[in-house]
């Protein structure tokens, strides 16, 4: 059986939205398994998104930001970086592999980086399988 | 009966029930001393198992909508407790998810971290002081030469209250302050107006920080975490200036800041303030934004010194988080 | 206190020759573009700085001048028109000056009228001889001869080698060069060689044409020397010898003509700036040639008794030449290039030695 | 509360997106959804007919609210949200997911990327429910420019605006207009007087109608916002004048630094080292000579006084080396016998007509010595008797790789240019931060180097960094541009999409107060709650996630938006096959 | 005005080896007529090396006027003089022809108006004031770059009416092909394209691409511009940019947005996101505009009557207040060096190519691969090629030489920096070596990036490359380490030209039709290069960006927002001032006298 992960990813819309823009653009090819969501900076993002994700069965979480020192606000990337942090250590202790939440930066000109970035993800997240998030919630939602 | 006592207003139908609870709550709503009487000379209590002898099928008697107000404190462990709430919600107009338990999960509710088998585990045979060579483990149907003995399954997970019934009001709190218990109660003996449903009653809007009298200001800039133990607390500043993971904003007011009064950092047990549906992840937001690094590397040293964060941001809500539980 | 800059340094070698020392920036592209420059023998950049900043002792004891053959490529390419090429001869008039010790070599670079004066005393010291031997044929031809002779043993043991050995003195000892012994004479031959084919000038962008015109004045010039000295040419009656005269001496002449043209056409880097040395060498190189082919020839077809004045004008061409332009002109290069590669090798085999290589 | 009615729109983009996305089972899809009251497909949405298909919708089927799926909203958000307010709807009402550069130009099974883009389609229907419409915000502009500094920069700024007719405070912490330009003899690379040019800007400034000048004065505390500013000046520390003004530019100007903390050089021990600032008074005042009041035979001029060095100043302060040159040029022509020594590092002649000034300068036989500005500082030590100059300047010469030593009777440091002391209080006082090295940081370094983070305030000349005077003037010129063009509109727009505080549920916990870049959060502390100025928020949203309350609530970009966007999002998801 | 005011005038003759390019005599001769001038000398007849013999000759004068050229070079020497003769030195009045723009022949008249106002003691700036005239609010920006860019913008966001006019088919010049931006090494594209769009979408920028100017007539406030707008043969405004017709077009050409490293259509996009975003047809490469036979793109459009293969070129008359000049600049060709063997080897690059390999956006997708030979021939980079090891960047090709460029480029050294960034960044493995003459990290935060560079391991090495030779399949530089003594003999496998910047080969052509002039160097000269580097001599012409000399993208944008000050105060005032160039003799010597009253 093949598995088809779905992965939520959040851009902010200075560098990364409009660098997967760009690989649109330039017509780079990449798994279809990414769902984009736009924010302005990457500072919005806040763990309630990400944990909501996975609580709809997003297998795999994935967030772009302008490239430190570039954030169109001048600090918003720096905060999610923490953010990022701190959530991937709960979400661990969670039960949910570290992996299955990843940060990098993507810059407007870097289309097939982003392209390549979401090979990439889709690869580790079909390697860790499905995530079991949603079905323990439906398991739970059965017993009542 | 005379005129008056028709024209008075009839004596309201109260219960207090406990499913997954210390029995603190049931505690705090003896607490109201000698506000006893008027609450007495207002209701009837009719079920309150741990106070008065009832029995289950006292309630089952009981019509539908027979009892006015219902205080559940606990959250749903096994199957009686889902049993009685779904019960109790049969026959009450207004069922209050009572103390952080039922609102959320509570204390118990950090059992999510672990699955029904490891709790078992632990408890009949692991801990230091059991001999329990063969294993033994409750049964949900034991046969004895008496016949069946039936023990209420153990669920694999702890729910709070909503998650198998409709709650109307939760009145929050480890226990909830029983002034506020006494607020509601006398509102509704009143018939003052009630707050539209399923929303908190007996907290405040606003959180601790707009109570609390500890100097605040922006200055929240961390570099490394303390716990409480280890940092000599000026009992002024506030406790996040100073390092220590505090959830005070996060969490409802209405306790009158017991714990941060007793110099010990708020710990949630009042749940989050409205719009915000799960207070352990905006806790940790807003306590990574304040960390006070750009470096990757810098950064995780920091968080590493926040050994548990599961554990101390959803200590008291993690089955009533958006992720409930640990996922195995 | 000998590491003290002295900003007049420039000031004095701007006699020497064309090119403003201010104009160099020190980007290296001489140094770099040069095809004779080595790992070990930068030139012309660290000349150049050592003048700018009066560093007279880096620069006497510095080789590079004498290794350059000025094809002119770095000035063709020095990106502030400093002229390094041009610089690196002014540089080496200036060193030959150093080793001098007699001072005419310096007094004669910049003073014209010393060497007007020079040239006349020269001049009239053969009237003089003439005038003592009565200017006949005969005692003149044996006297030019042997003054030939004398001259050269003279220059060599006086002037020259004293010369050399000052050179030796200020690159080597002075510098505490410690070569290896066997280097010494390894390197001899190779000086040797050095000398006669200036072969280094091949590595040179300009081509091998220009090398080969050098090379067969050099060849014309040492065997018009050697048939006349030793061999005693116009005297002679070895028709070998004698057309072997003949041919020398036109190589000579020919070629040397060549050059002044090439000069007065300032077409080359090498030929933009001739300083009076540079005019003096090739047009007394070129008489020297004409003079005695014409005296060789009056003799063959015995003209000679009648025109004793051409003799005397190529006794008095010779006599300026062994003894003013020889010694103390640009003659010496050919002697100092070899040798400065001698001791370039010295110092590389010390290095070498000092495992700094 | 109102019915939610919404548009679906699913743009093919010719073939660009009807080839890859089904677009026909995406609109039929749409349709199920609760609140979806048209769904429809169109060859070319962006098109005039296609514009026109959602206005009568929006008009017909009273719509509320339109989603329309085709290419990124960062090409065509703006061409939809025009085309609702021409139908009468709140532009803000509409959402636009992007299946063109993120699905169908990406993506080659068809059937994987219909899927996505009813996916990413839902998630906008999602998404627009909770949408609120937002109303577009501009402020008046007050025409008056407050200018801080009365140097070159301050002047220019302050001419330029005048003579376009406006109203200019131009304030200066001493009594003397000018700055450093006014002790300056000649600029660079041409020479040219710099005392007549300022002169005349000055004269022209004092009498010109426009202009109010205030000398001797300090400012305090800047309130308000852009187009809307005021302050409390004080003149003589004793009289105070209130003001109002749309726009401040900064021009603070610059400090030179102090050598004396240089140990290597001697400074203010040794009488005849000197700085480039007393050298050139010198120059005005025609006496170049040592402290004895002899005529110096050998000057050495030493390059980078603290620049370039990281026990003083890292960066380089950009003038230097031309003004060493400018010295050299000026030193030949007053003492034409003198020996003159540059010690530089690298020379950085880079502006238009300064390489050749190099070369022209350098031609006048200069000794020019190269020395390592990081590790290797010179050494200068009194001359003893037999040396015949006063001091000696000992340098690891690095041209040559000798370590020389330099006679001198007179040594000018080319010191390097600081930020003003007062840097730190006037960027408190008017709200703009500072880089590391206590310059004034600009928006962008790039593309907007004088404007700040803080709209309304410009920061130009010396104070942004060291620079010379024409790029001093340039950026005065500049912010110029931008005040004139804002007066012009009478008006500036400010972000809609901004973030706002809920004051019933704020606790006052302050986390949002330092999260802001743009100082917009400020805390009200009657009402114990942060208060968000909508004004200067430039709506990126960090504060509403760092808010642990969920009091800040970012506009259109709500928690609730974007939750249900996810929700929306992942209700389709990949089939298992 | 008396006795007090005695005056002398030292005029500077052929002073630093400079002709005079004015008669100085002539203008002298006139001098001395004046009243309070006593005493006229002439520099060659001083002796510039004797302050005291000097201070001699001035003992009873009040004022001194230096006048002529190279002023600067001798005023040291008489304010010396001056404190010798007990004068006060301020009373030294500079008159430079050369600060006034008096710097032709032609200019003898305007030479003579500077040394009387000098004599009158009035600025000359105060005196040579044109007219006023009224002024059209409309202004023509030329030039799409970021410089024509910030200054449209600018001006447009002041509610006025702005045409941008850009040579090639989208805004964004050579900023554009830049992958980032030194020293904050933020990408180009990402802080570039949002202006861009502003552009595109400002409802007062009539955005004119492929456009050139054909003639400028009128005065200043009112100037007809006559412009060439070249057939696009596409209908912008039905184009839906979907770039069918570029993938099925046969016609290939040298792509210019990638700096010829690879190729592009006939029918093309300059690049993604360009500005408008819409394809147009090369004419040159067209095989239906060459032959007449094609026409797939016209077949396989989408739209309706989007292409129109015959459009033909046509003029428009547009009538502009200002202009402001930003046509940029181009690069150096670096084939006229032919010892670096540009050109002939083929990994000898230039900076512009690197930017380009570097971007992610170009044609190896930001992998710096060699160039090699196409099935074609053709000489082009691709992403499948090898990737180099070692690489060298020289500074300064075409600049500070005097056998090129004597100026400096001012932007190599950091963009070499930068370049050198990047290719660490994308081969860490790799050697990079950059050779360079003086450092030139001179602004904002440059020098730290600098340091920084330093300490990612480039090889930095003070010493001009003197030439590329190719052995083994490797490049081999030979260059001189100046400052640790030895000859560098490095082989490399790619070496990176860092190309200066040079006028655009048009310049003389616009300068004569904008009625402006040209410095030595070439660049569009400004009226004064200390406190207007932006305005000319002709009304309502200013220049901006590095069409007046070599500038990095912050300056230029000052430079760019500083001309559109010059036009919005126009606009506001709703006059313009006259040409100066234009004024006479008498007009200036009448502002004077009027002046000094």
């Amino acid at each position: 059986m093949d598995f088809k992960p779905t992965i939520v990813s959040f851009l902010c819309n200075w560098c990364s939205y409009t660098g997967a823009d760009l690989a649109g653009t330039s017509r780079m090819k990449y798994a279809p398994n990414i769902r984009i969501i736009r924010v302005m900076c990457s500072g919005r993002i806040e763990p309630t998104f990400i944990l909501k994700a996975f609580r709809e069965g997003a297998d795999g979480v994935l967030i772009c930001g302008c490239h430190p020192g570039d954030c169109h606000y001048h600090e918003g990337n720096y905060k999610c970086l923490r953010r990022f942090h701190l959530i991937q250590k709960y979400i661990q202790q969670m039960g949910i592999n570290k992996d299955r939440l990843r940060l990098d930066w993507v810059s407007a000109s870097e289309g097939k980086q982003f392209a390549e970035l979401a090979d990439e993800m889709t690869e580790t997240i079909k390697e860790l399988g499905p995530c079991e998030v949603k079905n323990t919630m439906e398991k739970l939602d059965k017993i009542c | 009966m005379g005129e008056d006592e028709k024209n008075k207003k009839p004596k309201l139908k109260m219960a207090v029930y406990w499913g997954a609870a210390c029995g603190g709550c049931c505690v705090s709503v003896l607490d109201v001393h000698e506000k006893l009487f008027d609450v007495v000379a207002a209701a009837d209590l009719v079920f309150w198992p741990i106070a008065l002898d009832f029995k289950y099928k006292d309630l089952k008697a009981m019509p539908d909508g027979y009892i006015d107000l219902t205080l559940y404190n606990g959250a749903i462990r096994n199957s009686e407790n889902q049993h009685i709430a779904m019960l109790l919600r049969q026959k009450t107009k207004i069922l209050v998810a009572y103390g952080s338990c039922a609102h959320m999960g509570g204390i118990p509710g950090l059992a999510n971290f672990s699955t029904k088998e490891q709790i078992f585990d632990r408890i009949y045979c692991d801990t230091e002081s059991t001999e329990n060579p063969e294993k033994i483990k409750p049964q949900h149907i034991y046969k004895v030469p008496e016949g069946e003995l039936e023990l209420p399954i153990f669920y694999n997970d702890v729910m709070p209250l909503d998650q198998v019934v409709c709650v109307d009001y939760y009145l929050p709190g480890c226990p909830p302050q029983t002034e506020r218990l006494l607020e509601v109660f006398m509102a509704i003996v009143n018939g003052s107006e009630l707050p539209s449903k399923k929303t908190v009653i007996g907290a405040y809007e606003k959180s601790q920080c707009d109570e609390c009298e500890r100097k605040k200001t922006e200055n929240k800039k961390i570099k490394k975490f303390y716990r409480p133990w280890e940092i000599e607390d000026d009992g002024e500043t506030c406790f996040l200036e100073q390092g220590v993971i505090c959830l005070g904003p996060a969490t409802r007011g209405g306790c009158g800041t017991r714990c941060i009064k007793g110099n010990a950092p708020c710990r949630g047990c009042y749940g989050p303030p409205p719009d915000v549906s799960d207070p352990g992840a905006k806790m940790m937001s807003a306590i990574a934004t304040m960390i006070d690094a750009n470096d990757p590397e810098e950064i995780e040293n920091i968080i590493e010194q926040i050994e548990d964060p599961a554990g101390t941001f959803y200590r008291f809500s993690l089955p009533g988080s958006i992720l409930r539980r640990k996922v195995v | 206190m000998s590491n003290r800059v002295n900003p007049d340094l420039k000031k004095e070698l701007r006699k020497f020759g064309e090119g403003d020392w201010n104009d160099c920036f020190n980007c290296g592209n001489c140094t770099a573009i040069c095809s004779l420059t080595e790992k070990d023998i930068l030139f012309p950049r660290k000349e150049i700085r050592a003048i700018q900043m009066g560093l007279k002792n880096k620069l006497a004891s510095s080789v590079g001048p004498w290794l350059c053959y000025y094809c002119g490529e770095c000035s063709e390419t020095c990106p502030r028109d400093a002229n390094p090429g041009e610089l690196m001869m002014a540089v080496r008039r200036y060193l030959t000056k150093i080793y001098d010790w007699t001072g005419l070599a310096g007094l004669f670079y910049r003073s014209k009228l010393a060497l007007f004066i020079g040239f006349l005393l020269v001049l009239i010291a053969v009237i003089a001889v003439g005038y003592v031997k009565g200017f006949e044929t005969e005692a003149l031809m044996e006297f030019g001869h042997l003054f030939e002779q004398y001259v050269i043993l003279a220059l060599f043991t006086l002037i020259i080698l004293p010369n050399i050995f000052h050179m030796f003195w200020l690159t080597i000892v002075k510098q505490k060069v410690k070569a290896p012994v066997f280097s010494y004479i390894t390197g001899f031959w190779h000086l040797i060689w050095n000398m006669f084919t200036q072969n280094r000038s091949l590595k040179c962008e300009t081509g091998s044409f220009r090398w080969l015109e050098h090379f067969l004045i050099v060849i014309g010039y040492l065997l018009l020397l050697f048939t006349t000295v030793f061999l005693n040419w116009f005297s002679t009656e070895n028709n070998f010898i004698i057309w072997l005269g003949y041919i020398v001496c036109g190589l000579v002449f020919v070629f040397t003509f060549d050059f002044i043209i090439d000069r007065l056409r300032k077409k080359r880097e090498v030929t933009k700036f001739s300083h009076h040395s540079d005019w003096l060498f090739v047009i007394w190189l070129f008489l020297l040639g004409l003079t005695a082919f014409i005296v060789r020839l009056f003799v063959d077809t015995n003209l000679i008794d009648n025109n004793l004045w051409l003799y005397m004008i190529h006794l008095i061409v010779i006599a300026q030449w062994g003894i003013l332009l020889v010694p103390f002109g640009k003659w010496t290069h050919f002697l100092y290039r070899s040798f400065a590669i001698y001791f370039a090798n010295l110092k590389k085999s010390a290095l070498k030695r000092e495992g700094k290589l | 509360m109102e019915e939610k009615r919404i548009g679906v729109y699913v743009c093919w983009c010719g073939n660009n997106i009807a080839l890859m996305v089904d677009v026909e089972a995406v609109s039929e899809e749409m349709k199920k959804l609760p609140n979806v009251v048209i769904a429809k497909n169109y060859k070319y949405m962006c098109s005039d007919p296609g514009q026109d298909l959602i206005i009568n919708d929006i008009k017909e089927h009273n719509l509320n609210r339109i989603v329309v799926a085709a290419c990124s909203p960062r090409i065509h958000e703006l061409t939809f949200r025009k085309a609702l307010e021409n139908a009468g709807l709140n532009p803000y009402m509409f959402e636009m997911a992007n299946i063109r550069e993120q699905v169908s130009w990406v993506h080659t099974n068809r059937e994987e990327a219909t899927r996505k883009a009813k996916s990413l389609v839902v998630g906008a229907i999602n998404k627009v429910s909770f949408h609120e419409p937002l109303d577009k915000r501009s402020v008046d502009i007050d025409p008056a420019t407050l200018i801080i500094g009365g140097g070159i920069s301050g002047i220019s700024a302050a001419l330029l605006i005048a003579d376009s007719g406006n109203k200019v405070y131009l304030v200066e912490k001493t009594g003397k207009l000018g700055g450093h330009t006014a002790n300056v003899d000649l600029t660079f690379p041409y020479l040219y007087s710099a005392q007549q040019m300022i002169d005349f800007k000055i004269k022209r400034l004092i009498n010109h109608p426009n202009i109010e000048l205030f000398l001797d004065t300090q400012i305090e505390e800047i309130f308000g916002y852009v187009g809307n500013f005021e302050t409390t000046l004080k003149i003589n520390t004793a009289e105070k004048v209130e003001l109002k003004f749309g726009n401040i530019i900064v021009a603070t100007g610059l400090k030179t630094f102090d050598p004396s903390g240089i140990e290597e050089y001697g400074y203010g021990k040794l009488p005849d080292v000197i700085t480039s600032s007393e050298f050139e008074k010198m120059l005005l005042h025609g006496k170049v000579q040592t402290k004895e009041g002899k005529v110096p035979k050998n000057v050495v001029i030493i390059h980078c006084v603290g620049s370039r060095n990281k026990n003083y100043h890292e960066y380089c302060s950009r003038t230097c080396c031309m003004t060493a040159l400018k010295y050299s040029n000026q030193l030949r022509s007053a003492l034409p016998h003198s020996n003159i020594f540059q010690v530089y590092a690298d020379m950085r002649a880079f502006g238009k007509g300064c390489e050749e000034f190099y070369t022209q300068s350098s031609r006048k036989d200069i000794m020019f010595l190269m020395f390592d500005q990081q590790n290797e500082l010179p050494k200068i030590r009194e001359a003893g008797k037999k040396d015949n100059c006063n001091l000696i300047v000992e340098i690891n010469e690095k041209l040559s790789g000798e370590p020389i030593e330099v006679p001198a009777d007179l040594v000018i440091l080319m010191t390097s240019m600081e930020a003003h002391e007062e840097a730190k209080n006037i960027a408190h006082a008017v709200g703009i931060s500072m880089c590391g090295n206590d310059f004034y940081i600009e928006k962008h370094p790039k593309l907007d180097p004088v404007a700040t983070t803080t709209d309304g305030v410009y920061i130009v000349g010396t104070c942004q960094g060291p620079k010379d005077i024409p790029d001093s003037i340039s950026q005065a010129e500049a912010a110029a541009a931008r005040i004139l063009a804002i007066i012009l509109q009478g008006s500036v727009h400010v972000e809609v999409t901004t973030a706002f505080v809920n004051e019933e549920v704020c606790c006052g916990c302050q986390t949002c107060i330092c999260v802001c870049p743009y100082t917009a959060i400020s805390f009200d502390e009657e009402k114990n709650v942060s208060v968000v100025n909508e004004i200067l928020c430039k709506g990126c949203g960090t504060c509403g996630s760092a808010c642990p309350t969920g009091a800040i609530r970012c506009r259109h970009f709500t928690d609730k938006q974007i939750l249900s966007q996810i929700e929306g999002l992942m209700s389709i998801t990949l089939e298992e096959v | 005005m008396g006795e007090n005011e005695r005056t002398g005038i030292f005029f500077c003759i052929n002073l630093n080896g400079n002709e005079d390019v004015v008669d100085i005599f002539k203008i002298a001769k006139n001098a001395e007529k004046k009243p309070n001038v006593s005493v006229v000398w002439y520099s060659s007849d001083i002796s510039l090396s004797d302050t005291k013999k000097f201070a001699s000759e001035i003992k009873n004068l009040k004022r001194l006027i230096i006048a002529g050229y190279k002023t600067g070079t001798v005023k040291s020497f008489l304010t010396e003089a001056m404190v010798i003769a007990g004068k006060n030195p301020e009373n030294i009045l500079m008159a430079d022809f050369n600060e006034y723009g008096a710097n032709t022949k032609a200019d003898t008249e305007k030479a003579k108006a500077v040394v009387e106002c000098a004599i009158l003691g009035v600025p000359f700036e105060a005196a040579s004031v044109p007219g006023e005239t009224s002024v059209c609010t409309e202004t023509l920006v030329i030039g799409g770059g970021i410089a024509g860019i910030q200054a449209s913008l600018e001006i447009a966001n002041g509610n006025q009416k702005v045409y941008l006019l850009e040579r090639t088919g989208t805004i964004g010049g050579h900023m554009a092909m830049f992958d980032k931006t030194f020293p904050t090494l933020d990408c180009a594209a990402c802080i570039l394209t949002p202006k861009m769009v502003e552009v595109g979408q400002h409802p007062n920028i009539e955005l004119m691409t492929y456009c050139e100017v054909k003639s400028v007539e009128g005065e200043p406030g009112n100037y007809k511009v006559r412009i060439l707008k070249k057939a696009k043969r596409v209908d912008i405004s039905r184009c839906i940019a979907c770039g069918i017709c570029s993938e099925k077009c046969p016609g290939k050409a040298v792509s210019e947005f990638d700096a010829g490293t690879t190729l592009r259509k006939a029918i093309y996009i300059p690049f993604p996101q360009a500005v408008p975003n819409k394809y147009l047809i090369d004419a040159d490469n067209c095989i239906y505009v060459q032959s007449g036979k094609c026409g797939i793109c016209v077949k396989v459009c989408m739209v309706d009557s989007c292409i129109n293969l015959d459009e033909k070129d046509e003029e428009v008359e547009i009538t502009v207040g200002n202009i402001i000049v930003a046509t940029g600049f181009k690069v150096f060709d670096a084939k006229k060096i032919e010892r670096f063997g540009y050109g002939k080897f083929p990994n000898v690059i230039t900076s512009l190519e690197l930017e380009r390999l570097v971007n992610a956006a170009g044609p190896t997708g930001g992998n710096i691969c060699f160039r090699t030979r196409d099935k074609k021939g053709n000489w082009i980079f691709s992403d499948d090629n090898e990737k180099p090891k070692s690489f060298a960047l020289i500074h300064c090709i075409g600049s500070r030489d005097e056998n090129y460029n004597k100026y400096c480029s001012r932007v190599c050294c950091m963009y070499s920096l930068k370049l050198a960034h990047l290719i660490k960044e994308k081969l860490p493995d790799s050697d990079v070596f950059e050779y360079y003459i003086d450092m030139r990290a001179f602004g904002k935060g440059y020098e730290e990036f600098y340091e920084r560079i330093k300490e990612e391991g480039v090889n930095i090495i003070r010493g001009k490359t003197a030439k590329i030779e190719e052995k083994n399949g490797q490049l081999l530089l030979r260059t001189e380490d100046v400052i640790n003594d030895r000859l560098i003999e490095q082989k490399v496998d790619m070496v990176v030209l860092a190309v200066g910047l040079e006028p655009r080969e048009d310049t003389s052509e616009m300068a004569e039709m904008l009625g402006i002039s040209r410095s030595d160097d070439g660049w569009f000269l400004e009226a004064n290069s200390i406190c207007d580097p932006v305005g000319t001599y002709t009304g309502g012409i200013t220049i901006a960006g590095v069409c007046q000399g070599p500038k990095d993208i912050p300056d230029t944008i000052a430079q760019s927002s500083e001309a559109a000050s010059h036009v919005l105060k126009s606009i506001i005032n709703g006059k313009i001032r006259k040409s100066i160039k234009d004024l006479s003799y008498d007009k200036i010597v009448s502002n004077a006298k009027e002046f000094s009253k």
